[in-house]
């Protein structure tokens, strides 16, 4: 573009052809499969679909995949070694720590997904509608959450923890109350650019109303970077299941999540001499973590390629 | 011709202002004067061009008479042959009932097209606000303008992205037509295609109109454009009219310096009609504070004490025997120059 | 609300009247010979509350495995129990251990018609992960024998979740939402133990005359063979009645470091005061020379207060002193800062001012120091239980507490003596006065009693024991050197350097691993089985009146 | 210029107000008060409720929501935080005496991180798609995958236990005066809470450092001879530093809340851990005042980026 002659390598070139084809019509491309496509040839974002996929699947059918049932304590077989019998070990109950850590995925994941699916909800509703409204009631939601998002994150749920008491749906919620903010802003910002296109223009002219010109018109432009968001924001929330736990300030203890499970590693002694009651449940923390951060980045790049960092 | 024509909508003083916020505050300190008390009748039928460099309010204003943009004073009222009514007083329901009379198409071909949307997904919603509720009627309407835009019927199944520009104005076009109006605001709606289609495009718009019987306010800083679409043309600075006339009679007897220079930068191939090129110096001052007298002094070649402190109204005069206004302090002069 | 008391009234009548019948057609059917003792007394539901009724809480505790409990998850280091008094001389003895029996708890459901859909709703306090353990081991046990239980961790006003007791002692309803509770107790005095049950005080347990009766005689003699009668009997109630189910004892991990040679000193309840003699203790002399002990406990904020925690800081061990001094049992064996002489009545106290009691900053100890320590702590709510009884049996007390008189009349100093009379009989009053630590007058006379801690004082206190402030960073570090004026001898080790860090916190193993703590204490299994595993750590159990107990809430649902 | 400066800062005022509330509001709404924490379960249940009322009279606890409220945004404005409840320290003591731990460890995480983040960050660019920046990619990405404390506790483990090198927490230790004394109890925070850091930074560096090295400044620079490394770190670096730069700055107040999790892993005696202690013991004053000395610090550090950014790029106009 800038002057400079640059070798075509085939590849450009194959995409010279598919955009002439698609310029004239010839193909009918279906929307985002250049973007899936994209998304595929990135080898990190395989990787991500791949360990998410496997983790996901191993929580959705625990019942197929574990022998053991995760709530049956053996107290005379606790922290047996990995073994046969118990893939993973026991615990300090002698429950099997595999099917403790396939279970306690459930929880974590509905934590993690769920949270970042509320929040976007949540920021996307109010972002789209008060972006494209603007006025006063855009004023105040960009107030609250400049508010909401000058607190540190932390401290913000360690509040909101000791005034609405521990429990998984507890935990939703404040999370979402603290998390809506950057999905919102950036919703909002979104909508202020799609705002000045004519074809919004075109259908106030048509006297359309409000909602359906936000809702319906403009948001599927939005949607690229709200799913990357949501990817993104599920690996943190997961994150801070698992921060949460450790303060002992998460999930009610008795119920088994990943956060829960390596927690107990703050005991010393399980730390130093039982590891197989901690690393397994960090490495899946971290595995799945990682795998959705993979596949959020890999979005990100092929649905925004300029924007990077 | 001048006699017994039929207004379908009147501008009286109409004033667009947006407000400047300044200050810790944020007190207005001040307003952008895009459109500055203008009045103009537009009658049924024609189709009268709004012309003025970039930045003269043109688009504004267009954009003011469908409460695009709200404006903050006067009056535009439409005669829908049963009723007049003031459009900056209708509730927003009262509008919806006048949007089906009144629209407009755009200028930018790639955002004037909803790129998530097929294009029946783009153009079905407005003709469901308006009534029609079957599905296979409005892919029926819609097949059908398609058609009336030289396009094919299928094409309605394909995304914003698979059609070329000028193929994209011409939905939009078709768009505009989709709920029968009476009226068109055409805000530059061929200044992004290429000439040859421009040339499509403006005749499409031509027959259309014949066809129709349309009227359009044709919004364009292109002056050979107005000289092929046009019935009367309004010449618009900073925010007001400096001249309106029959677009011939415009062309013959240029009422005002303004115009002038508009017309001797266009690039004519008849070397006959050639005249001397008029170069407009300076920039178009800034519509917050605009100068004191005639707006365009500081920029006029023929500027005199008078036209730094009095503001020259447009006063009618008579040219060939049309009306023709201008507002300028020496617009007979202008005749025999 | 008038109609409905009567009507849970007339109901609980109605019920009481009909329990023999219930009780005989029962016993007949289920119960083997040798626990037909146990399920002769009052059987069957007392009230709406199905917990109300022995049967329930029987099967309960024959449906808990406390033995497989206490060997497994706790590897030993706690007792089972049987009753709330601990194993030794004050425990009764042929008390019904209850133990593991799911058949009979499964027939003792079906006896009590037991709902197999109602959900018992326990609560707790204890933040750490043993306890949610040993609930999730109950919880799996109850659910064995048929027994459907949730638990949670209380959070917010605790007290007023576990402990709100009923308006109408007798028939409720119940002022806490819970069904069961499991907590810990520590008594200073055994009495401590039942005295929660008497009529007006207890959250989980209705009025029961006979339990009240009990209660008075145990609190009626300060004679050790009257006392152990009368409390023999209240044990047996107890056990027999399930007032409450005693689950294990506690008892209490004493570390040290190698480094630490207490010379032969005593070891004993590490939560109270007992005569440590801590200038004889001795540690191995650092490369300088010097000889410093490094321990945990110390200060965050503020100072905590000897009055409301007698002995679990070692700062309030060693800062203060008391006026007699008592063996690691807790019993009382001579005077420390005073003599003293208990009339036989045990009605009059005297005591006599040791010479050359001095303040860490020179000025001698008083007898007025003593009495202003007195009337300080009795307008002060939060001070310790068994401290307060004392000081409240004394004579004027209640007019001083009002208000009416500008000192309690029961108090009577004369030179270097004071001496105090009761107006009632208070078993424990020398026990008392081993716990009491003398605050200095000078310092703490304008102390609001109501926010003690709020004083100046607590963020450097003055004492009179062997050991005195040096430096003090509050939440990092606090260091204490020895009182060079102690009247009982120059303290040898040179350096007390304290850590914030305390009981059930990690950082107790991490200290102990990395070196650097060479005493403490704990009741905290996982920590003791860490620190076991240490060699430069040696362990000392001693038993200690600590009982965690499950409680029945009893009383009739709202 | 001093407009627009002006005006966002009295902006801060009805934000700062709101958000008091609303912590005080919250904190209302929380079960149990000071009282309920300052006594024992077992303690608690014996006393009369006169006397626990006394409690909280001597308190100030008694007082309605409302006036309790106002009274302490009155001693706010009046520069007076209040005392903590229990110890009843001056809470601006309390913070003064926190603070340094914080700061202490968030600059010295900070310092680190930035140096081989941007280091790590250029290297990446500039060798950009070889193997070593594939590594420094996935490392980045581990880095901010894995828990923190998980870090901590790997740390800890490694360190103390199997290395015993260096102690396992705290901050001071009598006799220790010198910083050098102090320096080993810093480290592993330090380095553990960078370790988490340096995968922001690394990969915002590295997007700046592309994004300048495709810059027509750059390619005149490298057409005028100028050699490779000269290019690179002279020119390049210079001018993809300042978006780097101004992201560290946007994270010196979020680092307060970030090294709540290390202190507790490492019982470092800051302002985290004097935060979660208040709020499980319901200290009110010193959890209103923690979280409103956070929440003005981001408000002020935001508003200064803004300024600086503008200051910066003449594109951006303020009025």
């Amino acid at each position: 573009m800038n002057g400079t002659k640059k070798k075509i390598t085939r590849l450009e070139k194959k995409f010279d052809r598919i955009l002439m084809r698609e310029d004239t019509g010839l193909i009918k491309k279906k929307k985002g499969s250049r973007a899936f496509r994209k998304l595929m040839s990135n080898r990190l974002a395989v990787a991500g679909i791949i360990i998410v996929s496997v983790i996901l699947l191993a929580a959705v059918f625990a019942p197929l995949i574990c022998r053991y049932d995760p709530l049956k304590l053996d107290l005379r077989n606790k922290l047996q070694k990995p073994s046969i019998v118990h893939l993973l070990g026991t615990d300090q109950l002698g429950r099997d720590i595999f099917a403790r850590i396939v279970y306690g995925g459930r929880v974590s994941i509905l934590v993690g997904m769920g949270s970042a699916l509320t929040s976007a909800v949540v920021g996307v509703a109010i972002g789209a509608y008060t972006g494209y409204k603007g006025g006063l009631l855009d004023n105040i939601m960009l107030r609250l959450s400049e508010i909401v998002m000058a607190f540190p994150q932390i401290i913000l749920v360690l509040l909101l923890v000791t005034i609405m008491g521990q429990g998984l749906r507890n935990l939703i919620i404040i999370f979402t109350l603290t998390g809506w903010g950057g999905i919102y802003r950036m919703t909002r910002a979104q909508m202020l650019s799609l705002r000045e296109e004519e074809y919004v223009q075109a259908l106030r002219a048509f006297g359309l109303n409000s909602f359906a010109i936000a809702y319906k018109h403009m948001l599927p432009n939005a949607v690229g970077p709200i799913v990357v968001n949501i990817t993104l924001s599920t690996a943190m929330f997961i994150l801070y299941e698992a921060a949460l736990s450790f303060l002992g300030l998460g999930v009610p203890l008795n119920i088994s999540t990943w956060g829960n499970i390596v927690n107990i590693a703050q005991d010393l002694r399980y730390l130093q001499f039982f590891w197989w009651l901690w690393v397994p449940g960090a490495i899946v923390i971290s595995l799945f973590v990682l795998g959705v951060n993979f596949i959020g980045d890999g979005l990100r790049d092929s649905a925004d390629p300029m924007q990077q960092g | 011709m001048s006699e017994a024509r039929e207004t379908i909508l009147t501008l009286k003083d109409v004033e667009t202002h947006f407000p400047i916020k300044k200050g810790v505050f944020k007190r207005t300190a001040g307003h952008v004067k895009a459109v500055d008390g203008i009045s103009l009748e537009v009658y049924r039928g024609e189709t009268l061009a709004l012309v003025g460099e970039s930045g003269c309010g043109k688009t504004t204003l267009g954009k003011s008479i469908l409460q695009l943009v709200k404006p903050t004073g006067g009056k535009i009222i439409y005669n829908d042959k049963a009723t007049e009514r003031d459009l900056c007083r209708l509730s927003q329901k009262e509008m919806m009932e006048v949007n089906r009379k009144l629209q407009i198409v755009f200028q930018d071909p790639q955002s004037s097209l909803n790129p998530a949307f097929t294009v029946f997904g783009s153009l079905q919603d407005p003709l469901k606000t308006h009534g029609i509720k079957s599905k296979a009627e409005r892919r029926k309407i819609i097949g059908d303008l398609l058609e009336s835009v030289n396009m094919r019927r299928e094409q309605m199944d394909l995304y914003p992205h698979e059609f070329s520009g000028g193929q994209r104005q011409r939905i939009g076009i078709a768009r505009a037509l989709s709920i029968e109006p009476d009226l068109i605001v055409c805000d530059e709606a061929v200044s992004a295609l290429d000439v040859s289609i421009q040339a499509q495009v403006l005749k499409l718009l031509k027959d259309i109109k014949k066809e129709r019987n349309l009227t359009y306010i044709f919004i364009t800083h292109d002056l050979s454009v107005v000289e092929y679409i046009s019935d009367r043309v309004a010449v618009m600075y900073l925010g007001k009219i400096v001249e309106l006339a029959e677009v011939e009679d415009l062309y013959a007897s240029t009422m005002h310096p303004y115009t002038k220079a508009l017309l001797s930068a266009i690039p004519v191939a008849d070397l006959d009609r050639r005249k001397k090129r008029i170069l407009l110096e300076g920039d178009v001052p800034s519509p917050v504070n605009p100068p004191s007298g005639c707006p365009f002094h500081p920029r006029c070649n023929q500027c005199q004490d008078i036209c730094k402190k009095v503001i020259p109204s447009l006063k009618k005069f008579e040219t060939n025997g049309y009306e023709h206004y201008s507002a300028c302090h020496f617009a007979e002069e202008q005749l025999s120059q | 609300m008038k109609r409905i008391t009567m009507l849970l009234i007339l109901i609980g009548l109605v019920l009481l009247v009909s329990l023999p019948v219930f009780a005989g057609g029962q016993n007949e059917a289920e119960a083997p010979a040798e626990e037909t003792a146990v399920m002769e007394e009052g059987v069957g539901p007392t009230n709406s509350n199905p917990l109300s009724d022995l049967r329930v809480r029987q099967a309960i505790a024959y449906a808990i495995d406390m033995d497989t409990i206490a060997e497994t998850m706790f590897d030993g280091m706690v007792l089972p129990a049987t009753g709330r008094v601990p194993d030794g001389p004050m425990k009764a003895p042929g008390l019904n251990r209850y133990a593991y029996d799911p058949d009979k708890s499964r027939a003792l459901l079906k006896a009590a018609n037991w709902d197999p859909n109602y959900k018992l709703d326990l609560g707790y306090y204890y933040g750490d992960q043993m306890t949610v353990d040993l609930m999730t081991a109950i919880q799996a046990y109850l659910s064995d024998v048929g027994i459907k239980m949730s638990f949670r961790k209380l959070e917010g006003d605790v007290g007023a979740q576990l402990n709100s007791v009923p308006t109408d002692p007798a028939n409720g309803p119940s002022a806490v939402e819970i069904d069961l509770g499991y907590g810990g107790h520590a008594a200073l005095a055994l009495q401590e133990y039942f005295n929660v049950y008497k009529t007006g005080k207890s959250a989980q347990y209705p009025s029961d005359p006979k339990m009240d009766a009990l209660i008075d005689a145990i609190n009626a003699t300060a004679d050790p063979v009257e006392l152990k009668k009368a409390l023999f009997e209240i044990e047996k109630y107890e056990v027999d009645n399930l007032a409450a189910y005693s689950l294990y004892y506690m008892p209490m991990f004493v570390y040290e470091s190698i480094d630490l040679n207490r010379n032969g000193e005593i070891y004993g309840n590490p939560q109270y005061n007992y005569d440590w003699n801590i200038q004889n203790w001795t540690m191995k002399p650092e490369s300088n020379g010097k000889m410093v002990l490094q321990t945990n406990g110390g200060p965050i904020e503020f100072f905590q207060n000897p009055w409301e925690n007698p002995g679990i800081w070692i700062s309030n061990k060693v800062l203060y002193d008391r006026l007699i001094a008592c063996d690691g049992a807790l019993t009382p064996t001579h005077g420390q800062m005073a003599d003293y002489e208990l009339s036989s009545d045990g009605m009059t106290l005297k005591f006599t001012m040791k010479d050359g009691v001095k303040w860490h900053d020179g000025a001698a100890v008083t007898v007025d120091d003593v009495q202003f320590s007195i009337e300080k702590i009795i307008l002060a709510p939060t001070a310790h239980k068994v401290l307060l009884s004392t000081f409240n049996s004394i004579k004027g007390a209640e007019e001083f507490i009002a208000g009416t008189a500008d000192h309690i009349s029961g108090i009577n100093t004369d030179g270097n003596t004071i001496t105090i009379e009761m107006a009632k009989l208070d078993p424990n009053i020398l026990l008392t006065f081993t716990q009491f630590a003398i605050l200095p007058e000078k310092y703490l006379a304008d102390a609001d009693p109501l926010k003690m801690l709020q004083s100046p004082f607590f963020q450097h206190p003055v004492g009179s024991g062997p050991y005195k402030i040096g430096k003090v960073e509050m939440n990092d570090y606090l260091v204490m050197v020895p009182n060079e004026d102690y009247y009982d001898g120059v303290p040898k080790i040179d350096e007390i350097q304290c850590y914030p860090s305390f009981d059930s916190d990690p950082n107790v193993v991490k200290n102990a691993t990395a070196g650097i703590l060479d005493y403490g204490f704990s009741k905290n299994p996982s920590e003791v089985s860490s620190l076991r595993a240490l060699d430069n750590i040696k362990l000392e159990t001693v038993d200690v009146p600590y009982t965690r107990i499950l409680w029945f809430y009893q009383y009739p649902k709202k | 210029m001093l407009t627009y400066t002006l005006r966002r800062l009295l902006i801060l005022i009805p934000m700062l107000l709101f958000l008091s509330f609303l912590i005080y509001l919250g904190l209302e709404l929380t079960p149990g008060d000071a009282v309920s924490y300052m006594i024992s379960p077992e303690r608690y249940a014996t006393m009369d409720p006169a006397e626990l009322e006394a409690v909280r009279e001597a308190l100030g606890l008694s007082d309605p929501f409302l006036i309790r409220y106002v009274k302490w945004l009155g001693g706010v404005i009046k520069g007076d935080f209040g005392y903590s409840l229990q110890s009843g320290v001056p809470i601006k003591d309390i913070v003064f005496d926190r603070l340094p731990a914080t700061l202490e460890l968030s600059a010295g995480a900070i310092l680190i991180s930035t140096i081989f983040g941007i280091f790590f960050g250029t290297i990446s660019a500039l060798k950009r798609g070889s193997i070593g920046d594939n590594a420094l990619t996935l490392a980045g990405m581990l880095g901010v995958s894995v828990p923190r404390f998980i870090f901590g506790l790997l740390a800890i483990l490694l360190f103390t236990f199997h290395l015993k090198w260096l102690p396992v927490g705290g901050r001071l230790r009598p006799g220790y005066e010198g910083f050098m004394d102090r320096l080993p109890h810093l480290i592993m925070p330090t380095l553990v809470l960078s370790s988490t850091l340096i995968a922001g930074v690394m990969r915002y560096s590295r997007a700046s450092m592309l994004d300048a090295m495709n810059r027509d400044f750059m390619k005149t620079a490298r057409s005028k001879g100028l050699p490779e490394w000269r290019v690179n770190f002279v020119h390049g670096l210079r001018v993809s530093l300042i978006p780097v730069i101004v992201l560290i700055a946007f994270r010196l107040p979020i680092l307060l809340g970030g090294t709540v999790i290390i202190e507790q892993v490492f019982q470092w005696p800051g302002i985290g851990n004097e935060f979660i202690g208040a709020v499980r013991s319901r200290n009110y004053p010193i959890v209103m005042m923690i979280a409103f000395f956070t929440t003005f610090a981001v408000l002020f550090v935001s508003f200064l980026i803004d300024l600086f950014t503008a200051l910066l790029d003449p594109r951006v106009k303020l009025d």
